[in-house]
């Protein structure tokens, strides 16, 4: 069960390989990985509207979309349809070419980054020895395009959305980046296949003191990098009507929410293959083991949103820079202890710098975390 | 910044989310066209007039008292007459304008014959706003048994004081 | 209320020029020394009416009118009504929201539906009609062209 | 980068209107909002869009038939509206109240504080950006209350149920048993309530000094109900005027300190349980008796009838949302002379601009959303 896609292809390519000649083998190898990753990717990505609104549906006491297939199964294409037929309208006084290349550039970055995720065992489908720097730096691509949209629709809610935007993105790589640091240390290369063969076996790295500090602020950046509650400022619904994409319309809307849930599928399947050991687990085969983790730090982000409000900017600025950046630092300290001492005295020694380290960063804010108030009556 | 209040705050969403699957109190939609809420029984839509035995005699005298009062005036009454011109005490047309009235129930009280009551009718979607929307008599004109079956406590307690009135003998006065 | 005689009485002491009328329970100040009868009775130890609750128009056949209701929030004192007159054609009364904030928005609803021109006021625009509307739909003559 | 260099930047202020199309203005309002980056240097609020000229229109029409007029001012508390209309009318025709009428009165208005309360804190939190779920909660909640008008009243939020010297009719039977479960189930949902909101560290960090209004602005700006409260100023319409029946009760009133967003949040909650004091109490004392007095019944039979004696009045009660005032002049004919309501949340908004201004946009919108408004109120 475990290597049923890898032997699907295998065979489909000993097939092929005794009519074609040697380069045209190759070729419908690559070309199988691309048709997986194009279907799986959008495919993903519908589905995850669907289990977001009947997520979040439940949570508000009510059912989510059940009216269009059998549990509202159907509401994807639906809403594809829709917006297929939708009219596409490009305000006036907007850059046409710059409003139009937007959403398309969008979605290249967030196409591209499946390829790093190892989904199996060896079914990944380019095993780049950089794997994470290719995805950092992939992920941190996605603001320009926000901005482009931004700029281009001349209206100057969205232009307040690409501005929060581009300040939210720069205030959030670093610590995101930084998070990261401590697992590459620890495995010593970026591949993404060595970092999870580094985790077999229950040692995932999120059950070390500082793994568990790592993984909490690589899903938060990550949930940041995506726009996603509580840190949906770009987009901010109540404030600023619908942000960078609110002259969008159409299949350029339709875009930018696939470009959003693909990414918050990405950032969680990288995420669980550094964290939480990617593709390791007993007994069920290792893709499912995959998808089961991502799954579920995707309902995490559901979750966020489902119930907390929105950060306001200069708070969600404070954030990054007052509490994630030096938490990370003090991370990549507390990792390289544990790499220096053997192994008892080593999850002992990182687990007391990271309480220190969250202790002092919790008082060094304290001041401008706000208080609880008692009230009292009006004596007659 | 992140402390326990945000935590505590995630476990009562997700307390709900659980509880949806089990507790009544914490799943209320109601699918509408499959599943239906019983009306109220002093529920009031729009209003309709009452006949007793045929539609020809309905309990409306077209005194117009319920026009005068309407707030937003959407009451028509034009007075029947017989063969020479003597007025009658019943309308020759009775025009409710739907798209005007706010169901605000005044009509049923100032009415003092009981002849205009506000039904429990809500699915009046229509094509035309203005010439499907203004309902004549014809349409406006339901039986005494509609009324007692959508409000039994208000039917019983008129029909007691109509078949009270009809005991003793009507006052002479020309019909 | 301790009563409105007293009041009328300690005005009239404290301030000789103003002529005040009491009438069913109102007092009627005249128009050009309003604006010193508000600032007495706001800033007055005895009375201090720091909260005016509403201010109305009211168009009668043969004047404009703008009443005033006051509180007083320490003294818990009830309400002291005054009313201000002024003609139907060129309705001009000193406006009182350098004294009370709320006055602000009440005057000019009072200016937008009434036609009052309350002299004074920072920032005296119509608020509920759209600027081009000509005229002040409550006055009794006011008659709605059927657009 | 020092003040006086800064001053060498030529910076441009962005004139953005929040205009009547916006998702979080509780209606059609706008405020033009003249922005400097993010923090709102003007704003100037423009309403009237909403206005049906109800005082006009009253003007034509007989006392009674001005009821269910009321009913749309504050659409979301109406009996409260017909309370004050009512009240005001029964003070210029002297009209007796019976017993039973006054505690019918009471256990209304206090289920109108309930909904309105609940209500707005859910929509504040849709304006912090909480997807809905407090709303929905709020929702679930209205919805028992809204059942047991509409089983009394007729309709659910238009009630046209109050008349003068009484109330239209008898409770319907079973209304206080539901009344009686409303009192037992409410504290344990706004348990519930405050659990999800009240010690959110972001929902904390967004309202704790925004939009603050000092005791002296809020009293000479004629502000009311609990933004008056929120600010520190203990004055209780309630308590003051003692009108109807409310000196029978005893119920506290809550106060704040700061006077920002979050004091009249938390005002509001603690207000929400007192009234759950006062329904326990009314539904305690209720007394058998007619529901309305002879003089109202044949007024309410025949309104041409109904000719209150020359003269004026100011009745006023305390509406969920501030002070709501009826100022009615009769010339002795059954239409009044001038029919005049004073509004709450109309002169609640004359503070707005000074309150949002040096704070950032989204929290101008966080100020407007504790302000409280109901377009229906504030155009008439």
């Amino acid at each position: 069960m475990d290597q049923l896609f890898v032997n699907l292809k295998h065979s489909i390519l000993i097939f092929a390989g005794n009519f074609l000649p040697e380069w045209a083998v190759i070729l419908i190898s690559i070309l199988i990985s691309v048709t997986a990753i194009a279907v799986f990717g959008p495919v993903t990505m519908m589905y995850l509207t669907l289990l977001e609104r009947k997520f979040v549906g439940r949570i508000q006491n009510r059912f989510g979309p059940n009216r269009v297939g059998k549990w509202g199964l159907l509401q994807p294409l639906a809403d594809g349809v829709k917006m297929l037929t939708k009219e596409d309208i490009v305000p006036k006084g907007a850059d046409h070419f710059a409003h139009f290349l937007a959403p398309v550039a969008i979605v290249i970055p967030a196409l591209l980054v499946f390829a790093v995720v190892p989904f199996g065992r060896n079914m990944v489908a380019v095993d780049l020895s950089i794997g994470i720097l290719f995805f950092l730096a992939l992920s941190s691509t996605t603001t320009i395009w926000i901005f482009v949209a931004a700029w281009a629709s001349r209206n100057k809610f969205s232009l307040l959305g690409g501005l929060r935007s581009v300040a939210q993105m720069v205030s959030y790589e670093i610590p995101m980046v930084l998070s990261v640091v401590p697992v590459l240390m620890v495995v010593g290369s970026f591949s993404t296949v060595a970092i999870v063969e580094a985790q077999s076996g229950w040692n995932w790295f999120v059950l070390t003191p500082w793994g568990l500090i790592g993984f909490v602020l690589f899903f938060l950046t990550g949930v940041a990098e995506v726009n996603r509650t509580p840190f949906d400022l770009p987009e901010g619904e109540s404030e600023i009507v619908a942000g960078f994409h609110t002259e969008y319309s159409g299949m350029k809307f339709a875009l930018f929410y696939m470009a959003e849930f693909m990414n918050s599928f990405t950032i969680s399947a990288i995420v669980s293959t550094v964290y939480l050991g990617g593709w390791q687990g007993p007994w069920l085969p290792g893709w499912l083991w995959l998808l089961i983790k991502s799954y579920a730090l995707i309902l995490v982000m559901m979750w966020f949103r489902g119930t907390l409000p929105r950060f306001r900017v200069d708070q969600l600025m404070g954030f990054a820079w007052k509490f994630l950046l030096p938490l990370a630092l003090l991370n990549i300290f507390a990792a390289g202890v544990w790499l220096a001492f053997a192994r008892p005295v080593n999850y002992l020694l990182s687990a007391i710098i990271v309480a220190l380290a969250l202790f002092i960063l919790y008082f060094a804010n304290r001041p401008d975390m706000p208080k609880k108030r008692v009230y009292r009556y009006a004596v007659e | 910044m992140f402390g326990f209040g945000v935590l505590k705050g995630m476990l009562v969403t997700i307390q709900n989310f659980f509880a949806s699957y089990f507790s009544k109190d914490h799943l209320t939609t109601v699918q509408y066209p499959e599943e239906r809420l019983s009306a109220k029984e002093r529920y009031r839509n729009f209003p309709f007039l009452v006949y007793d035995q045929a539609p020809e005699d309905p309990r409306c005298v077209a005194c117009d008292i319920c026009a005068k009062e309407c707030p937003p005036k959407c009451i028509t009454i034009v007075r029947d007459s017989d063969a020479e011109g003597k007025p009658l005490k019943r309308p020759k047309s009775f025009d409710i304008d739907y798209s005007i009235c706010m169901n605000c129930g005044i009509c049923e009280e100032v009415c003092p014959f009981d002849a205009i009551f506000m039904d429990h009718e809500f699915e009046l979607a229509e094509y035309g706003r203005f010439e499907d929307l203004m309902y004549h008599k014809d349409r406006l004109l339901k039986p005494n048994d509609h009324f007692k079956k959508i409000r039994p406590t208000d039917a019983t307690r008129i029909d007691a004081k109509l078949a009270a009135k009809t005991q003793k003998p009507a006052p002479p006065v020309g019909n | 209320m301790k009563s409105l005689e007293e009041l009328k009485q300690n005005l009239e002491s404290k301030m000789p020029g103003v002529t005040s009328v009491l009438e069913e329970g109102c007092l009627v100040i005249s128009k050009n020394d309003w604006l010193e009868v508000a600032k007495f009775l706001k800033s007055s130890p005895l009375y201090s009416f720091d909260y005016l609750s509403s201010v109305t128009g009211v168009d009668y056949p043969d004047r404009l009118e703008a009443v005033y209701h006051l509180y007083s929030i320490e003294k818990k004192i009830g309400p002291l009504t005054v009313k201000v007159r002024t003609d139907r054609q060129k309705g001009e009364i000193p406006s009182v929201t350098p004294v009370w904030r709320s006055a602000e928005f009440q005057e000019r609803e009072a200016f937008d539906l009434l036609g009052i021109h309350f002299t004074g006021h920072p920032d005296l625009r119509r608020i509920l009609m759209w600027e081009g509307f000509a005229f002040h739909p409550l006055r009794k003559d006011y008659v709605a062209e059927n657009d | 980068m020092t003040e006086e260099n800064l001053s060498t930047l030529a910076t441009q202020t962005l004139e953005v209107s929040l205009g009547p199309q916006h998702p979080s203005t509780h209606g059609v309002f706008r405020m033009n909002a003249t922005l400097d980056g993010e923090t709102i240097v003007k704003l100037k609020p423009v309403m009237g869009y909403l206005h049906r000229n109800h005082e006009k229109l009253a003007e034509d029409m007989t006392y009674l038939g001005s009821m269910p007029y009321t009913d749309r001012l504050d659409y979301i508390c109406s009996m409260t509206n017909n309370f004050a209309y009512a009240l005001a009318v029964e003070k210029l025709a002297g009209l007796e109240v019976p017993e039973r009428a006054e505690y019918i009165r009471i256990i209304m208005a206090e289920l109108t504080r309930l909904v309105n309360h609940t209500l707005l804190i859910g929509f504040l939190l849709n304006d912090l950006g909480a997807f809905f779920t407090p709303v929905l909660y709020a929702f679930r909640e209205r919805e028992k209350i809204l059942d047991l008008f509409e089983s009394v009243s007729g309709s659910r939020m238009m009630c046209n149920y109050f008349r003068f010297g009484g109330v239209k009719i008898d409770f319907s039977p079973g209304f206080l048993e539901g009344v009686k479960s409303i009192i037992q189930n409410y504290p344990k949902f706004l348990d519930e309530f405050e659990k999800l909101l009240s010690e959110n560290e972001i929902l904390m960090a967004r309202c704790q000094n925004v939009g603050v209004l000092s005791k002296e602005l809020a009293i000479s700006a004629g502000i009311s109900g609990p933004m008056l409260r929120a600010s520190g100023v203990p004055y209780d319409i309630r308590k003051v005027d003692g009108y109807s029946i409310y000196n029978r009760f005893n119920f506290r009133v809550p106060i704040g300190e700061v006077g920002d967003v979050y004091d009249r949040y938390y005002v509001r909650i603690l207000e929400m349980r007192e009234s759950i004091k006062i329904l326990a109490q009314a539904v305690k004392e209720i007394p058998e008796g007619p529901f309305i007095s002879p003089k109202g019944a044949a007024g309410a039979k025949a309104p041409r009838t109904f000719k209150p004696p020359k003269g004026q009045v100011y009745g006023r009660i305390e509406a969920p949302k501030g002070e709501l005032g009826f100022y009615l002049v009769s010339d002795g004919s059954p239409k009044p002379y001038r029919y005049h309501v004073r509004p709450p949340s109309f002169i609640n908004l004359t503070i707005l601009e000074d309150m949002c201004i040096g704070n950032k946009i989204a929290d101008a919108i966080v100020t407007l959303g504790s302000v409280d408004i109901v377009l229906g109120e504030v155009d008439r």
